[in-house]
């Protein structure tokens, strides 16, 4: 039914990391239960919220439970023109979600500054948090954010949970 | 007291909490997949191990259904960062969560949920006073809310934890009231003996439709679900009292909210709803074969899980009630309700005495 | 095996647990007067909650299961919340002035001794009953006893929590219109 | 007894009423009016039931134990014999009418609703008096009565003039009360019950009983009925409650209320001694004499009828003091149909002439309202004692009685009282519905509407006719414990039994009216005075009573309270309390040192304190 | 991907010790809190520092301008066509009825607002309409998640779907439609359109019946809303609200009556007013406001010029070269309409100095543009008149004596939109 | 017509709360229905289902090659002029750039730039082109992990793009000319 | 030893001794009530052991009574330490020596 790329089960990371079985599965875990949080700011919340609604339905992914506590959320989609006057709040509900945390640069404004090429503008929220995915288009297209979600879903598939914790090694799975 | 009793009444317990532990994680489930049926949605359906589809039958379905979504979101909380913002009152905030779960498992420790498989009594503890012991357990429920509010340093788990504290307090006066015409007519504390009252004579809640109604309308509130979500109102109050909290802490505060629903239906079924019995089928006495316990067991089951799908139904139907508005149904609608219905039972009762 | 069936059922588990209710009654009695970690009420208040529910634990082992769980409801459920409540929202901070002064130190402990010296008296004289008679604490036989016997007393009591709750409805108003 | 809950049922649904209206239907008029109504037309039927289904002659109690404290047992009950059963007919028929009437009377009035509270609640309280069968009992009841009839003379409170009155007539009566509350304590603590039956058969049996204090007790008692019953010197606050509406007059100063002190005297008549009984007589007889002189140059239509009244009670209660309970009682039925039928007609001229009370106002209302006119003609001529209405038949009782006691001063003064009676009455008569008219108030005079005149017709048929339905002998049945059925022919021949009283009597009557007819038959104004000069302007001013008693008793009042403030002021609080004091504030001084206002030494300190009680207790 | 670095904040030290201050509570019972701008409740990024009593508001200070992106000073550096697409982004719900307004208020500098021709004004009041609808809608849902009932939201947001189908069908995008041009339309609506809008309109008349079903009568529904945030006729006037909020408190005024443009005059619709001024009413009036341009879509859709199909080829701008675009076929193949095309897109629409206001009725109340022109492709200044801004104005005097739980409600029953309110 | 809305206060039963919990669960239930048992389900499986758009769907600008193979192009840097966002860079060739590789034709563009993170897709490049270069096509998913990803160049557009189904321009008037044969078209 | 009567009276004097000390030691006014409802609750202690070896259940009664009072005087109490916090903003016994407020 789904492609097998979907999975982050796949030959390249069993290639590449050596704790393959063990990383991945949780790995798997984690990436599908990304939690948004919603920093809806502006005419892309409009489209964050028809990504939510039925038709796009964005809980197919197991990711419709909008928490707007930063503390229980996994990624922060920016959907929205981020003013200077905005970013110290963003930033700071960034620096409140724990870890792991993803963030998706939803349209044209959030990843550049768009068409405001203004002075109250911010030209990139990646200039105040690290921005996983950029999404292209004014606004873009629920799809694209889903598009976006699964890119979201391999790069976490990719990541190592277990490496370098402490219960690796006292597992002592380090060495292999 | 002996050796016996000790060790079933353990092999007792581990097999309830951990029914009621799945039960919790798949009323969850339960919960997204019926929001997103009533709301033309498919819900999660996407979350599946690379090993499911490979089963014939089975692992397109498990995927359809998002069987395997509750794993995902209680393994990615338990590997989230345990996050402890700074000025929070640090015992508290560990406590908290901890505290709100436990009455909300501790409730289901009276509930008889079959009738006896052998010698064994389906009940955890078999005790006299089991309506005041749930009573007692749930009203420590709000400890845990409480202190989350108060241990999080922060004005809108503060107000999620006054307001909770308010409302649990005001609708478990309600709740207490609905019980008593139950206990006239029955004139047991016992909850085995209730039901062992409504195998022979019917189930209560056709003699008293108004406790019912107030019972599950405050154990609602109770259990803070919309429209009595006050505490945690999400557009008003971000999230209540558990604003701060994240992580495992924060799942187990959704864990405690789903295992008061769980407990709250037991009640539900136990008090008005002939608990394991049916009416037909020779199900409305205790049961004499292994494979009758088992299906009484399973009676209940079903009966219960219907009402956790009221529960979750009604969440996805109505707006909430403002703080005030809450506290006016609770006190001056609810409570003298119930007293009316008191008073009603016992001229009936004694009417027919 | 034989000797410890025997050890329960002649009542030694009891014992045990008395003992364990006890200690634990007492011990969060103490720390809900003088916590050695913290000065917050808030952590007094959730000790006494705890003395309230291990004495409930005592009142079971006593036969007073009604008791025991009233005391849960009433004190721990509703008159504790109603603490935590208070503490919230006068958002009482931690008490500042750690010193215990003298004449505190003192006082207490001339109160303490003169108390305990009269209950230590009177504590002697209580007459080593051989075996507890077996009382319970019947649902049924306490409310009968309510409602026959003691019917002045609870009509009383009520119309004390009728002031009471006037009285609270009064005190709270801002301003008394 | 049959219908044994019926008395209870007829006590209580009066306060019912009340109770309904204050706390429920307050905002609704009709309704309240309508309750009050029905409760107190309700009572009148139940009581008719009543004394149907037991017929009159009857005497029963029904009781329940209500508290005992120590030696005193009082018990909550009821006493039912002809006594009370006729005043119960009386209360709640001639409080019906009026109750009908007052639906008229009160209907522009903003808070009739309270208004009808008030009757309520007075009704039920004289149905207390009424039917109380012990002394306790009837003195709660006799407060109630006070306190209702406060609320009623006060009832239009903004005037300044209905305040005082109110408050002038609840004093008065706490004067005569608190000799009343004595006399009970002292009767209690005599014979040690005060139940009416055991008392009665007590002192039966023993009369001697009270001992020395005999007359001292019966004068206390007598005291109650003296404010109550408004007797000289008590009388002062009777013609000032007229402030009060029209039918609180009918209701509360001529039919029922100041019957009471009658009733009560005629209940407790066992009490009183041949002394004691002696000075009620003289008392009445100069109270009657006193009021009605009063009456003579009174202006005011309802206070003429108020002095009247003052007069026909003091009858009555001389009637009592000279042994006859029959006949004051039987003229306190009588007064009480015909008084109020002339307290409703002067309100329903009140009424006519738009709230009008002078009588050199009005003249020639007998074209204006005819219906008024007829029944107040039968009200002054049954009260004047005119055969064959029913003032005739109680009058000449009591004239037969001073005769039969050979008390021949008082008689004499009854038929002085009584040509005064006659004088003034018709004086009052020809005035008003006579003559020329007075003003223009008169001339564009009306008639009331149905719902007063009814009351009006009722009660001037039953001032008729209440002479010879044979209450007398009902009553002397009642109290001689003898009965004997007589037809209407020999009770109306009944006055022939003694000629020379009859006789008197109606010469007074005839001399009066003759007199009357003189002077006022079409007089524009008194031509009294100019006659009697100085008398009339005493008579006018009630001979200086108010200004009497201002003058010496409030008087002497100030003079020995500025003395005890002297006293009290110089010797008492400089010299006892100042050396005391002195003292105190030094120990005080003291003492506050341990007043540090720190609870936790309070504590402290209390704890000592339970610890060194509780070594006093435990320790031993 | 960039380099993460701290953004720089003039005077950080100052900054944060001000706020601080500001955050401080007061002294006594007095407690602030500060609510947004990033809360659920203020849609999008109001902020609004609250002084509460208990869960009493004592005082709402709301904080505007996290979402000020300078658009009145883009504008004075952009041709007058260039600028369609920033009027999108303004009222975000409703970017047609913008973009509507905003080419009126440009033609009405040029004289020409009432020589339109007639298909593009019937096909400018339906985007008008359709944007009214899938404004209201969105104002609805989420102002019915906010009291809690998610379904609703969901329910409209699938209406809304149908109207987003509606215009990318027309305009080539669901959400920034920049579909009008100064003197025009982008191009002329698919031949298929009409029959969508019908088939569109009947599905919705059930959802909204559906949503009616769930709120309207509902008593948790009505019970919050009643009696709350009430705006008189005159406080509303005083105020200068517009729109359904102004219409909510009873003032009898729509721009599409008093003022009417467009073929507004030819079409048949009521103009819902409220009696109390209550939450509830501002609720029922949008409702109704729904009906009324789905009576006005069902009369355009049967009235349009050249009809659904447009075989008769009407033109939908008007025909000159100095301020429409010329067509491709013609560029490609005269050199006249390649200069025209040339100038146009270089200097702009040549406007006359002068100044214009035109204000037009938007789903959120009167959408202003005022321009000041000196001559010239450019606007000398652009001023926009945001119905959400002035309507945000009242915010302060309504908020004090209701409760916590009321925020969202009030915030809901104003509807605003954040874009344009901070610009 | 200024219509009042009827706000009538709620009947008895309707304060009961039982109509609207009716109501709901009416309405609740037949979506549930519609979704469950008769599959009308209004989600669309995106990656598995795709929205088919319409025509004239404002995607991604990409450049376009005429029929015959070669950049339509000219660098005439009309779009990046009318580009609201400035998302468009055209380095035109300069005076020794590299001629166009199509007749008719002066120069070509040296490099052709468009950042699709800022480009807003409003579709006034393509409406200004004189050459039906530049198209907005059906692109409409652009995500990338980084910013550098989205900013396409002229090849990658071109590749993008394909071939313009458009008519050539100056083609008709070529034709006109050969026919006339008098115009100095030189081919 | 067989715990009998004198055990739980031991342990209720103790915990009296100990609210008692709280009363004294504590400044806190709300901590000195918490410690006056531990000394309530040692006398229900007492009582209901005494209830229980006496084989009467008046005690218990009495014990209920005791809860229910101490229920209204926690409220009221808690009310007057609100109204007094408001005036003073304090709740330390060492503030609040003088009695106008």
């Amino acid at each position: 039914m789904q492609a097998k790329s979907e999975y982050g089960y796949n030959s390249k990371i069993e290639g590449d990391v050596v704790l393959t079985t063990v990383d991945a599965a949780l790995a798997w875990f984690r990436k599908n239960s990304v939690w948004p949080m919603p920093m809806g700011l502006a005419c892309c919340a409009i489209e964050l919220m028809a990504v939510g609604a039925s038709r796009f339905d964005i809980s197919r992914f197991g990711s419709e439970v909008m928490r707007f506590s930063p503390r229980q959320s996994d990624c922060m989609i920016v959907a929205g023109t981020v003013t200077y006057k905005m970013a110290g709040v963003l930033k700071r509900v960034y620096d409140q979600m724990p870890e792991p945390k993803w963030v998706i640069a939803m349209g044209a404004c959030a990843s550049t500054g768009g068409m405001y090429r203004s002075y109250a503008v911010l030209q990139g929220v990646d200039n105040i948090v690290p921005v996983d995915v950029y999404i292209g288009g004014c606004p873009p297209r629920p799809e694209a954010v889903l598009d976006a979600l699964i890119k979201i879903q391999e790069k976490i598939g990719k990541q190592p949970i277990l490496q370098g914790t402490v219960a690796a090694r006292l597992l002592n799975l380090q060495e292999k | 007291m002996d050796w016996n009793f000790i060790i079933f009444s353990l092999v007792k317990i581990a097999i309830v909490v951990g029914v009621v532990q799945g039960l919790v994680a798949y009323s969850v489930l339960a919960e997204r997949k019926i929001s997103a049926w009533i709301q033309d949605r498919v819900g999660p359906n996407r979350t599946a191990p690379p090993f499911a589809k490979y089963l014939p039958v089975l692992g397109p379905l498990l995927t359809r259904w998002g069987m395997f979504q509750p794993l995902a979101d209680g393994l990615k909380f338990l590997f989230k960062e345990d996050f402890t913002p700074a000025g929070v009152k640090k015992i508290y905030f560990f406590l908290a969560p901890a505290i709100s779960v436990i009455p909300a498992m501790l409730t289901v420790a009276v509930i008889p949920f079959g009738s006896q498989i052998g010698a064994q009594k389906m009940v955890i503890a078999d005790l006299n006073v089991g309506i005041l012991y749930t009573f007692g357990i749930v009203s420590m429920g709000v400890y845990g809310i409480v202190l989350a509010g108060y241990a999080a340093n922060s004005k809108y788990p503060m107000f999620g934890g006054i307001r909770s504290s308010a409302q649990m307090i005001s609708y478990e006066i309600s709740m207490g009231m609905s019980v008593i015409p139950l206990l006239l007519i029955v004139g047991n504390l016992n909850l085995s003996q209730i039901i062992g009252w409504q195998s022979s004579h019917g189930w209560l809640v056709l003699y008293a439709p108004i406790s019912f109604v107030i019972f599950m309308v405050a154990s609602f509130a109770e259990t803070n679900r919309t429209p009595f979500d006050l505490p945690e109102a999400e557009t008003e109050l971000v999230g209540g009292y558990h604003t701060e909290y994240g992580s495992m802490k924060f799942a187990l505060f959704f864990l405690a909210e789903y295992s008061n629903m769980v407990a709250s239906s037991a009640m539900m079924v136990t008090l008005f709803f002939g608990g394991w019995t049916l009416p037909f089928w020779g199900l409305d006495h205790a049961a004499t074969s292994l494979g009758m316990g088992l299906v009484q067991i399973l009676v209940f089951l079903v009966k219960m899980l219907f009402f956790m799908v009221i529960f979750i139904w009604v969440r996805w139907m109505f707006p909430r009630f403002r703080y005030d508005q809450l506290m006016d149904l609770g006190w001056r609608r609810f409570l003298p309700l119930a007293l009316v219905n008191i008073l009603i039972t016992a001229v009936w009762l004694w009417i027919r005495s | 095996m034989e000797a410890i069936n025997n050890w329960i059922s002649c009542g030694g588990v009891e014992d045990v647990l008395f003992y364990v209710f006890a200690a634990l009654t007492l011990l969060c009695g103490i720390l809900v007067i003088a916590n050695p970690f913290s000065r917050n009420p808030v952590t007094s208040a959730m000790f006494l909650v705890l003395t309230i529910i291990s004495m409930s634990g005592l009142f079971v082992l006593l036969h007073a299961f009604f008791l025991g769980i009233v005391q849960i409801i009433v004190y721990a459920g509703a008159v504790m919340v109603l603490f935590l409540f208070v503490i919230m929202l006068l958002d009482l901070k931690e008490e500042l002035r750690r010193k215990i002064k003298m004449f505190g130190l003192v006082a207490g402990l001339i109160s303490v001794g003169t108390v305990a010296s009269i209950f230590l008296k009177s504590l002697a004289s209580v007459k080593t009953d051989a075996a507890p008679p077996a009382l319970e604490g019947d649902t049924y036989a306490l409310g009968k006893l309510l409602f026959t016997q003691y019917t002045l007393p609870f009509e009383i009591v009520s119309v004390l929590l009728l002031v009471a709750m006037i009285g609270v409805i009064l005190l709270s108003k801002k301003k008394l219109e | 007894m049959k219908y044994e809950n019926l008395p209870w049922l007829i006590l209580f649904l009066p306060l019912l009423s009340a109770a309904v209206i204050t706390l429920f239907t307050l905002r609704s008029k009709t309704v309240s009016s309508l309750i009050s109504i029905g409760a107190v037309v309700a009572g009148f039927v139940l009581t008719l039931l009543f004394i149907t289904a037991n017929g009159f002659h009857f005497s029963g109690e029904t009781s329940t134990n209500w508290l005992s404290i120590g030696g005193l047992q009082v018990d909550f009950g009821l006493k039912l014999d002809a006594l009370s059963m006729m005043m119960l007919l009386v209360v709640t028929g001639v409080g019906g009418l009026i109750h009908i009437y007052s639906y008229g009377y009160m209907h522009e009035d903003e808070s009739m609703a309270r208004f009808f509270a008030c009757l309520s609640l007075f009704t039920f309280s004289m149905l207390g008096i009424v039917l109380a069968n012990n002394f306790l009992m009837m003195f709660i009841f006799w407060e109630l009565v006070g306190v209702s009839s406060y609320l009623l003379i006060g009832f239009w409170f903004e005037k300044p003039s209905a305040g005082d009155a109110a408050k002038k007539a609840f004093i008065t009566n706490r004067l005569g009360d608190f000799g009343f509350l004595l006399g009970i304590l002292m009767v209690w603590g005599l014979l040690g019950s005060l139940s009416f039956s055991t008392l009665q058969s007590a002192l039966a049996a023993n009369p001697a009983l009270l001992g020395a204090s005999a007359t001292l007790a019966g004068l206390l008692i007598f005291c109650g009925a003296m404010g109550k019953s408004a007797q000289f010197p008590l009388h002062v606050w009777l013609p000032d409650a007229m402030e009060g509406p029209t039918p609180v007059s009918a209701l509360i100063h001529a039919a029922t209320m100041v019957a009471a002190g009658v009733y009560m005297l005629c209940r407790s008549l066992f009490l009183f001694n041949a002394e004691s009984l002696h000075v009620i007589s003289y008392i009445g007889g100069f109270t009657a004499l006193l009021a009605a002189l009063m009456a003579v140059q009174q202006n005011d239509i309802k206070r003429i009828i108020a002095y009247s009244t003052l007069s026909q009670l003091g009858y009555m209660v001389m009637t009592v003091g000279l042994h006859g309970p029959t006949p004051a009682m039987f003229h306190l039925t009588t007064h009480a149909f015909f008084k109020a039928l002339l307290f409703l007609a002067a309100g329903s001229v009140i009424i006519g002439m738009h709230h009008e009370q002078d009588i050199w106002q009005m003249g020639n209302l007998r074209k204006k309202m005819p219906v008024t006119f007829l029944t107040f003609t039968i009200g002054t001529l049954a009260l004047c004692g005119v055969p064959p209405f029913s003032g005739f038949y109680s009058k000449d009782a009591i004239l037969a009685q001073a005769l039969a006691q050979k008390s021949y001063l008082l008689f004499g003064v009854g038929v002085f009282v009584a040509a005064l009676t006659a004088f003034y009455t018709f004086r009052l008569f020809f005035v008003v519905f006579c003559g020329q008219e007075k003003s223009k108030a008169a001339a564009h005079a009306h008639e009331s509407p149905l719902v007063i005149t009814l009351p009006l017709i009722a009660l001037a048929v039953f001032s008729f006719a209440g002479g010879f339905i044979g209450i007398t002998n009902n009553y002397g049945s009642q109290l001689a414990h003898e009965y004997e059925l007589l037809s209407v022919w020999q009770q109306a021949i009944e006055p022939l039994s003694n000629k020379l009283a009859m006789f008197c009597g109606l010469g007074a009557v005839v001399i009066g009216f003759l007199l009357a007819r003189s002077l006022y038959r079409s007089a524009a104004s008194d031509p009294l005075p100019a006659k009697l000069g100085g008398l009339a302007t005493a008579m006018k001013n009630k001979f200086y009573f108010d200004e009497f008693y201002e003058a010496t008793f409030i008087r002497a009042h100030d003079w020995i309270a500025a003395a005890a403030d002297w006293i009290d002021r110089w010797i008492l609080e400089g010299a006892i309390i100042g050396a005391i004091r002195g003292g105190t504030d030094l120990s005080g001084r003291a003492l506050r040192l341990v007043q540090t206002g720190n609870l936790q030494t309070y504590a402290f300190l209390f704890v000592l304190g339970v610890a060194l009680l509780l070594y006093l207790v435990l320790g031993k | 991907m960039a380099t993460v670095q701290d953004i720089e904040i003039r005077d950080a030290a100052a900054r944060s010790a001000a706020a601080a201050e500001e955050l401080q509570d007061a002294h006594g019972e007095r407690m602030v809190l500060n609510m947004g701008p990033s809360h659920p409740a203020t849609h999008g990024v109001l902020r609004i520092v609250l002084e509460l009593d208990g869960e009493v508001i004592t005082k709402a200070d709301p904080d505007v301008g996290y979402l000020h992106r300078g658009d009145e000073k883009i504008a004075e550096n952009m041709t007058y066509t260039q600028f369609i697409p920033y009027t999108d982004r303004l009222d975000y719900l409703a970017p047609l009825a913008n973009n509507v307004a905003y080419a009126l208020a440009v033609e009405k500098l040029l004289g020409i607002h009432d020589k339109l021709p007639p298909r593009c004004q019937y096909i400018r009041v339906m985007c008008c309409e359709l944007a009214r609808i899938s404004a209201h809608l969105l104002g609805l849902g989420a102002f019915a998640m906010d009291t809690g009932a998610v379904t609703v939201f969901l329910l409209t947001f699938t209406e809304r779907e149908k109207i987003y189908n509606l215009a990318e069908a027309a305009s080539g995008a669901r959400l920034t439609t920049s579909y009008t041009r100064i003197g025009g339309l982008m191009r002329d609506v698919p031949p298929t359109w009409c029959d969508q809008v019908r088939q569109f309109l009947k599905e919705f008349a059930v959802s909204l019946a559906e949503a009616e079903t769930l709120l309207t009568r509902n008593r948790i529904w009505v019970d919050r809303l009643r009696d709350l945030g009430v705006v008189s006729k005159t406080m509303a006037i005083d105020y200068g609200l517009s729109g359904p909020n102004l219409r909510g408190s009873g003032v009898d005024w729509d721009l599409r009556k008093n003022q009417p443009y467009l073929c507004y005059r030819d079409l048949d619709f009521d103009i819902p007013v409220g009696s109390a001024g209550d939450c509830y009413d501002r609720y029922l009036v949008r409702m109704e406001e729904m009906r009324q341009s789905m009576r006005i879509l069902e009369q355009c859709v049967n009235k349009i010029p050249g009809g659904g199909e447009n075989r008769i080829g009407e033109p939908v701008s008007v025909a000159d070269g100095k301020i429409t675009l010329p067509s491709k076929q013609k560029v490609l193949s005269s050199m006249e309409e390649l200069i025209h095309q040339f100038m146009l897109v270089t200097e702009g629409v040549n406007c006359p100095p002068g100044e214009v206001y035109f204000g037009h009725e938007n789903p959120k109340g009167e959408l202003g543009f005022y321009i000041n022109s000196k001559g010239g492709g450019t606007p000398y200044r652009l001023k926009i008149r945001a119905p959400s801004f002035v309507n945000l104005s009242i915010l302060g005097t309504l908020m004090p004596g209701c409760m916590i739980s009321d925020v969202p409600v009030i915030l809901g029953s104003l509807d605003f939109v954040m874009g344009e309110s901070d610009r | 017509m200024a219509i009042t809305v009827n706000r009538k206060p709620l009947t008895f039963w309707e304060k009961l709360y039982l109509p609207a919990i009716a109501g709901g669960l009416k309405v609740t239930l037949k979506h549930a229905y519609s979704t469950l048992i008769q599959r009308k389900v209004v989600t669309m499986e995106y990656p598995e289902q795709k929205w088919t758009l319409p025509t004239g769907y404002r995607g991604a600008p990409y450049l376009v090659k005429d029929q015959e193979g070669s950049t339509k192009c000219v660098s005439c840097q009309l779009c990046e002029f009318v580009c609201p966002p400035k998302a468009i860079r055209i380095t035109p060739p300069g005076n020794d750039g590299r001629k166009a590789d199509r007749p008719n034709a002066e120069k070509m563009p040296a490099e052709f730039e468009i950042n699709m993170l800022r480009c807003i897709f409003c579709g006034f490049c393509q409406e200004v082109c004189p050459e039906e270069a530049i198209f907005l096509q059906q692109d409409y998913s652009l995500t990338a992990l980084s910013r550098g990803e989205l900013i396409y160049n002229k090849e990658k557009l071109l590749s993008l793009g394909g071939v313009s189904p458009g008519i050539q321009k100056w083609k008709h008037k070529l034709e006109e000319a050969k026919a006339q044969e008098s115009f100095p078209v030189k081919v | 030893m067989h715990v009998g009567l004198q055990h739980y009276l031991a342990v209720s004097m103790i915990l009296f001794c100990l609210g008692l000390l709280g009363v004294i030691l504590r400044r806190n006014l709300l901590v000195m009530y918490m410690s006056l409802e531990l000394m309530l609750n040692a006398a229900n202690l007492a009582l209901v052991s005494f209830s229980r070896f006496n084989n009467k259940l008046d005690g218990q009664v009495l014990v209920f009574f005791i809860i229910t009072v101490a229920a209204a005087e926690v409220a009221v109490g808690l009310a007057l330490i609100v109204a007094l916090f408001r005036k003073r903003q304090s709740a330390h016994v060492e503030d609040l020596t003088s009695m106008k407020l």
